[in-house]
């Protein structure tokens, strides 16, 4: 056992596939000489020489294009978009290329391309730095979607996504980074895809990913005293989603709450409540609900983001309407 | 380029002299006191000060007309305060309370006043390029004779909306001031990493756009190059290309270690400090006494001083409002007319530089 | 009563707001000397002159800013994007720009910008030319999102968007233009944003928009003799939804299928299936159904592209099934 | 820039003349087809014919080595075939078959054939040139000698992609041949009206990048000028921008009235066309008898014939393999090499040109 950061989990995690693997390489903005707008790569440059810890110039869409292109051409490129907020002047090669060309060649060339970046809001940088877009990812067909949110994710996931054919999109929330935990060398590392039972309940399955993992454990930890014990489900990924896991606990729970930091209206938890809704309609004893960012740009002001922001307090209140609507 | 002395250019007074002194320490003044609120945790977020590139906006600024409209980036609070927006306003915004400048939904990335023609604060490198566009496009087509001054970083070069903003404003004639603050450096990363060919005003002729570099730390020269450029680009010559060398003396924002650069370069820039060097030549044209100084620094303390008791005194915007101003209210439309057409419209006479 | 197309209908309400305001102007690849992409301002050039019919160099992430710039600046830009799929490189003026800049500046400014484009498959012109991303846009806060499916939306859906003073975004089916259809000058347009009952029903509703309107008003005529009858709901809004009108039909009929040809997983259609779940889960007789896009890049060949895309079958097939599996 | 005459070229033979010639004709005849079987409702989309153009095509991959890598866009049937993709391959695809080069899932804007190198087809304007530049970056991190072409139109210069991916290449000093196919019109918008600054060649000073521009309408000009540029560019030289200026002589795509240009500018232009230019150097040279060119031509002809019959005899792809190849299967997956590395590696030694 081990106890880290998540940033060092992120960071061990990146060694780890550049010492292991000589066709790695990671590029992005300022991942060399300044460390990484999150320092996970501090220290790298030194390490691996500048040919393998690239600093890239603003060009968001031309350096995930490049990196598409590199791995095409044999390589194993890491792109990391600071955060989510700049890929979006990326999305045209995302779509259009990285999760495209396989088909539309027909199966000819695959796409070998992992890209990381932080995502989420809640440290007070406003509108145009603040989104939770993962959602829009996992609409994508041809990509993989991941949202490690635990510190043994966050040290695992990125050499299993190394391990995918296809290109993988990591998001690693923003405010997990100086969180700390334990990490277990010795517990081999679970699939880069399917969900996890992170604290087991019987009275409502909370659905969620994430930076919102511990504000749903949080909140079922002050609903615990209260006889509502509540089975908090980490999705790990979200694109496939491991949808069979989360029937199962609706089937012995009866009820769910899914908590997502997107934009409540076409967020991903829209599309969990459907799926639920197609495949255990039966099982439900009352209406799915949904805790989601409040659909507002999302404000500078604390008390404005936090409450434009899922919160525990949210979680609990969303949960014993739940609960009542129907005893 | 040659430095014209202060003396020897008409436009430039004693009195103008000072002025443009007593800006660039009210700006220098107002973020070392940003500094300190941030540390003591008033102020939040993202910070970034402009600390050392104080010539480049004081310059540029005073040469722009009050319907002028300005465009800039995440490093704006020297904009902002020598467009007028008040510091208290300011520094409101950045203690995230109701009377900050954009009601603490923006914080220090997002000051804005559409009044005065201050179209934001952006946050994303090279966002305000195609709006800075469009806004002169606006002013085209409505026959204004006028200018739309957009500011950046060299960083923002690198990004495709440079090029295309550039093509863009060239191909249709729109007068629009595109004013590169090069301070070497994106973040970590030196401009000789993140450009090719690393002389941006060179830049201008791949568009068939004029264009100039001008020594940022020397506030006259860049207010006279920018009078020169806005002059042409009033008049409807198109647009110009203003590259205004400089540097930062402190962090890229409030996160940063510095790991790109030697203490040593930055101690080298610091004498080349724009407060200092504009000092020296007053001085030296006995244009400022020891005690002139005193007084400029004692009016800039209590400008601030008053500033932060405003924001300090602020109220909340109530929780109830947080989704106030997503959408206009149709109730504040007025035949097709707009909000913002109308603020633009009855844009009110305001000193472009207080006193 | 008078008989045009959906290209029609959509021209003679661009030449409207160009007569009837000087402040409007339209933007555009190809929009002048080419006439448009889909023939839309065909002559407008000749018409109205170069400064308010303004051709554009292929820089859609630039002109999309213009256009906010400009309407920043008092004028009432329509913007074109030729197609949904290169406005992937536009999304950050979208997003952090145009949905933006009112809530960041604390409600100093509106956006007043109008931006049309065509959306969809079915032409066989592949992967990178047949998304069909309006979900995403309705996913937004600050922006609002329409899809005319008829004739009469055509032709005065952009005339009122041109009254609304935050950004509209218009998506036009590519399939739709050559339909014809009547369109009656007497009747007064509907608002913009309420949805529209295209055919009334008892026995199932169906939500849908755009493009998939007609292929649910075939489903539904296949259906008709078998004794089922159902109701189709046009959402023309995709931001904000008319939810009241889809709920009241629900509860009538309490079982619903939405056909959206965006991907399955992430569209629009989990969204309103998750609306459905939220406030009308009791008037549910069986789980709400979608049929959608097969989730793969949009294939080239006909047999496969019409395979991925929604069909009158699929849709039969799925309400046949609905109704199956509680009777 | 001279035009070289042929005869006074070391590197082009007799043979090598007709070699470049019956590859123009084969793109004519195999486009002219195309047409037909458009009109006939064989081919569907859209498509976009070389017709007037096959001088660049021609010229500049006859300069390229089997190991280099080609990225076009989707006006690519001259290249593909050039490159050496089995015209019936082409033509299967273009029926949406499943023998098609990409198994009837890219049709005529998405020809694929990782074999070859050749990375597609690509109809999103401007959003291959990141993609040649990661190729390139392949190559130079595993210090592999050899080129990407990345092809494009004078549209795409106006695309940020074009700058940002410009400014990287020549950063990073990466072995790519940007090829500008400048045929003076993006759709119906003429380069006067989508650049401020028209010359091409010369934006290449824009990113330290060296540049020419070539006519191409001769193909012996445009082998010979991308011969040089491959030498230097390979050799570790850093990018290069080839300019090669040109026409093309139908519609943009089939459903193009051409209202933006008039009849007389496209005669003008078919006076110089490409095929006809050749024929005529080598008919002066004495090379080509008119049995020669005749024989030339019903060998093209049975080509196209044959290739016609591989698609109307193509199977369609089974409705049940709709998903297949959106994720690849991970059992073809090795050792952490994927199908594409592993077919780059293993590149099968191909003649470059098919007789
Ligand atoms: C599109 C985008 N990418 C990345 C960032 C993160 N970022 C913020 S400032 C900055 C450096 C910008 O440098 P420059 O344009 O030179 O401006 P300066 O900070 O030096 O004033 C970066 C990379 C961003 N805000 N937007
Ligand atoms: C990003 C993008 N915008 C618009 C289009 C539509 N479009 C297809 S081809 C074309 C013109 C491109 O001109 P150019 O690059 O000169 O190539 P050419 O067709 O002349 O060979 C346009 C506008 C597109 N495919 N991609
Ligand atoms: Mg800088
Ligand atoms: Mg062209």
């Amino acid at each position: 056992m081990t106890k880290m950061t998540y940033r060092e989990a992120v960071r061990a995690g990146l060694r780890e596939a550049l010492q292991n693997d000589p066709q790695v390489f990671l590029m992005g903005e300022d991942v060399g000489r300044y460390g990484g707008s999150y320092a996970c790569s501090k220290g790298f440059l030194d390490e691996f020489g500048p040919e393998r810890i690239r600093d890239t110039p603003l060009s968001e869409n031309s350096f995930m294009g490049a990196g598409i292109g590199a791995a095409l051409g044999g390589m194993r490129p890491i792109v990391e978009i600071m955060t989510v907020n700049f890929s979006l002047l990326a999305l045209d090669q995302v779509v259009n290329n990285a999760a495209a060309l396989r088909h539309m060649s027909g199966g000819q060339v695959s796409v070998p391309l992992v890209v990381r970046m932080a995502t989420g809001g809640g440290r007070q940088l406003a509108a145009q730095h603040s989104h939770s877009l993962e959602g829009w990812y996992a609409h994508v067909p041809g990509i993989k979607v991941v949202a490690p949110a635990t510190i043994a994710d966050a040290r695992t996931m990125l050499g299993l996504a190394l391990r995918e054919p296809d290109p993988v999109f990591i998001f690693e929330h923003a405010m997990l980074y100086p969180q700390e935990g334990e990490f277990d060398e010795t517990t081999p590392p679970s699939g880069l895809e399917g969900a996890a039972i992170r604290r087991p309940g019987r009275d409502v399955t909370l659905v969620t990913y994430g930076g919102s993992l511990g504000k749903c454990l949080a909140a079922a930890e002050t609903l615990a005293p209260t006889g509502v014990a509540c089975e908090v489900i980490d999705l790990r990924s979200l694109r496939p989603l491991d949808m069979d896991t989360v029937l199962q606990s609706v089937a012995k729970t009866h009820r769910a709450v899914i908590v997502d930091e997107g934009w409540r209206t076409g967020s991903l938890a829209g599309e969990i409540s459907a799926q639920i809704m197609e495949r255990g309609f039966y099982d439900l004893d009352a209406p799915v609900a949904r805790v989601c960012s409040v659909e507002v740009p999302i404000p500078y002001a604390k008390h404005l983001e936090d409450a434009a922001l899922p919160q525990p307090e949210r979680i609990v209140s969303t949960i014993q309407e739940l609960l009542a609507s129907h005893d | 380029m040659v430095i014209p002395k202060c003396a020897a250019r008409p436009d430039c007074t004693r009195e103008h002299g000072l002025e443009l002194l007593y800006q660039m320490i009210r700006i220098r003044r107002f973020e070392e006191k940003c500094a300190e609120l941030y540390s003591r945790g008033k102020i939040r977020g993202f910070l970034h000060l402009y600390i050392g590139e104080e010539g480049v906006a004081v310059g540029a600024l005073a040469a722009l007309d009050e319907d002028d409209a300005i465009v800039a980036t995440y490093r704006e609070h020297g904009q902002a305060l020598v467009r007028g927006i008040p510091a208290g306003e300011i520094m409101a915004e950045m203690y995230g309370k109701a009377n900050g400048c954009s009601r603490g939904r923006g914080g220090s990335m997002h000051l804005f006043d559409a009044r005065r023609r201050f179209f934001g604060g952006n946050a994303i490198v090279g966002g305000g390029l195609p709006m800075a566009v469009g806004l002169a496009l606006a002013d085209k087509l409505q026959k204004r004779e006028r200018a739309t001054v957009c500011i950046f970083g060299d960083g923002a070069v690198a990004e495709g909306a440079f090029h295309e903003s550039l093509n863009l404003a060239a191909l249709w004639k729109l007068p629009v001031l595109f004013l590169c603050e090069n301070n070497l450096y994106a973040m970590g990363t030196a401009i000789e990493r993140h450009q090719s060919q690393t002389d941006i005003a060179q830049k201008g002729a791949n568009y068939g756009i004029p264009a100039e570099a001008v020594d940022g730390m020397d506030v006259l020269a860049v207010e006279q190059v920018s009078r020169l450029a806005l002059d042409g680009v009033r008049s409807g010559a198109g647009p110009f290309l203003l590259e205004a060398r400089t540097y930062r003396f402190r962090a890229h924002s409030m996160y940063d270690a510095e790991l790109y650069r030697s203490k040593d370069e930055v101690e080298q820039w610091k004498r080349r400090d724009p407060i200092a060097f504009l000092t020296a030549r007053l001085r030296e044209a006995h244009q400022l006494s020891d005690g002139e100084l005193a007084a400029l620094e004692s009016r800039v303390a209590a400008e601030i001083d008053e500033a932060v008791a405003v924001a300090e005194g602020g109220p909340w915007e109530p929780l109830a409002d947080l989704t106030k101003d997503v959408y206009t209210p149709q109730s504040t439309v007025g035949a097709g007319i707009t909000q913002a057409t109308r603020a633009s419209r009855n844009a009110v006479s305001q000193p472009q530089v207080t006193p």
